[in-house]
């Protein structure tokens, strides 16, 4: 059973914005006895010693905190599932294409300025890692496929990324005006024939 | 709220609950403490029903049994003499003012006398509503006077928030990462111009035929005339093209003239005899 | 002693900076069975109920308060409530009492028109929400009390408002032309004999 010092206690740590000391605990409780209050305080402390919350005294200032061992159920894990942006599939497929790559090769090949966000978001889902530096001016770092990759996509291998001949006959390397131009219809577009040739 | 409860003390549920009807009390004690009061506190009551409310407040009993003539009376007589004080009165407090002297004079009159809706009709449905009124007020009182977190109860000074981690999960598969390759091998294929070959007419032929032809007349002849009778369309517009610029050469070289009688008419050409 | 799951809820109920209902407590406790969230918040609260700190359930959400009888010197540095007027009061415990309610009625009670501001301030407190519109001409808006008006007012249900059962009883919170007809209808109220004496 507990005091009624120590629930007057209980109620000012829990609504209290900072850790208090012992003596204002006292001044704010009509000026009990500071010996009567230190020793709620341990009897407090140890009454939650076992619970979910603990009162902890730190640079001799008390505040209830949650105990350590719940540190995970307060934090929840909340799975979003997106599609991967056109700008890092590019970055992806070229690092699988090319590895191992820096990040400067990789926008050259792409030909457009890569966001170091991409990279970062390609190794935190596992599929892109640092495969060390290159030794060459500035030693830039180099990246490489994992095998996670391998196994989100499918492959066994690099080896089974289509070569660039399969690409072409797939269509895949046709510049996009032609494969649009493909898809419009061809030669169906007679005055634009005639216009091409005054 | 009372400050009369002690720390520790055990009774606190108790006091609180009587606290409703006590700030309900205190109030109407306040206010009808004295007829100079309710002149001056004129502006404390939210319109003639919350005077009149208080007005019956005063005669000390259960609403359910005021007195709705001495009521009328009341309010009647503090109209009166609000008025001999000059103060002001909102127009609503003169509008029940009427009604209530017409209610008190039916009230008087013999019941056969009276018109639909009867005076006892009148006078329970206002008694009715101060009722009500009186229900709400008190209700209030009882709500504002419960433990109210941040007067009576306080929340966590600092709580931490519970933690939702967004952790985004990408979907991509192997036909978008091959094709995503295509795209970057396309964009950035360095860029082959390719001519295609095509019938043309180049200027020095079109100058030596042009030139060749002029010699045979002297007559105006139509540019048209000097192109290859039966060239496919395409040669056609080249050798226009050509044997127009070969025209304009031979004009200022003064071999030949040019004449246009309209704009975008026919363009004609003759030998300059020497 | 306390049970894991009851040490979990105490800990984040704790650090929690809303109401929580058993619902999001079982989600955030990885998907424990309502079942057990609920009889080991009950459990809780009882454990709470004689200390200074007390667990309480609010329009079906659960929050850590300070307990009612040692407001005064937790009050003495913080008055956080802002003072309602006696207009702003009256117009909240008629919605409370009524709701829904439009402002028309509320007028109607009060006998006088409510100025626009009043209602605001309600809405602002987050006390009273626009509950829709009533299906009859005009279709005026109609209000009601919300989740946290409940909060902080500590009742765990409109059935908690204080006087309600009496006052239904009573036929106080019918309309004024509703409760003339059923005096007249029954005659035997011995209320109306005394009210018809003038």
């Amino acid at each position: 059973m507990s005091t009624d010092l120590e629930r007057a206690l209980e109620a000012a740590l829990f609504a209290a914005d900072e850790p208090m000391s012992a003596e204002s605990l006292a001044g704010f409780l009509r000026d009990a006895p500071l010996g009567e209050v230190e020793e709620a305080l341990r009897a407090l402390a140890e009454h939650y010693e076992r619970r979910g919350i603990h009162l902890v005294e730190r640079a001799g200032r008390w505040h209830f905190e949650t105990a350590p061992d719940l540190a995970h159920f307060l934090r929840r894990e909340r799975e979003q599932v997106r599609k991967l942006s056109r700008a890092a599939t590019e970055v992806l497929a070229i690092v699988a294409y090319h590895e191992p790559v820096s990040r400067a090769e990789v926008e050259s090949i792409r030909g457009v300025q890569t966001s170091s966000g991409t990279l970062d978001v390609l190794m935190e889902e596992g599929w892109v890692r640092i495969a060390g530096r290159r030794e060459a001016p500035g030693r830039p770092t180099i990246y490489a496929t994992t095998p996670a990759f391998l196994d989100h996509f499918g492959l066994s291998s690099r080896r089974d990324l289509p070569g660039l001949a399969e690409l072409r006959a797939a269509g895949l390397l046709d510049p996009v005006e032609e494969a649009y131009e493909d898809l419009m219809g061809e030669g169906s577009d007679p005055d634009r024939e005639d216009a091409d040739e005054v | 709220m009372s400050d009369t409860l002690s720390l520790f003390g055990d009774n606190a549920e108790e006091q609180r609950a009587s606290d409703g009807q006590e700030i309900a009390d205190e109030r109407a004690n306040d206010r009808l403490g004295t007829d100079e009061a309710l002149y001056l506190e004129l502006d404390g009551w939210e319109g003639p029903l919350d005077l009149l409310l208080d007005l019956a407040r005063r005669q000390k009993v259960d609403l359910r049994s005021i007195s709705i003539l001495s009521l009328v009376d009341q309010y009647l007589t503090y109209i009166d003499e609000a008025e001999a004080l000059k103060l002001e009165l909102a127009a609503d407090y003169l509008v029940m003012a009427a009604w209530l002297a017409y209610l008190k004079s039916a009230l008087l009159l013999p019941k056969d006398e009276q018109e639909e809706p009867s005076a006892e009709e009148l006078a329970l449905k206002l008694q009715l509503r101060l009722q009500r009124l009186g229900a709400m007020r008190e209700a209030a009182a009882r709500l504002m006077a419960r433990d109210r977190i941040g007067r009576d109860v306080f929340l966590r000074g600092r709580p931490e928030g519970l933690e939702i981690a967004h952790k985004t999960r990408w979907r991509c598969d192997q036909f978008a990462l091959i094709e995503a390759y295509g795209r970057v091998k396309a964009r950035t294929a360095p860029a082959v111009h390719m001519v295609r070959e095509r019938p043309v007419m180049t200027l020095d032929s079109a100058l030596d035929r042009v030139s060749a032809m002029l010699g045979v007349t002297l007559d105006w002849m139509r540019l048209e005339e000097f192109l290859p009778p039966h060239a496919e369309p395409r040669l056609r517009k080249s050798a226009l093209a050509s044997s127009f610029v070969a025209a304009l050469e031979l004009a200022r070289l003064g071999r030949a003239e040019l004449a246009q009688d309209e704009v975008f008419g026919p363009l004609r050409l003759r030998r300059v005899a020497r």
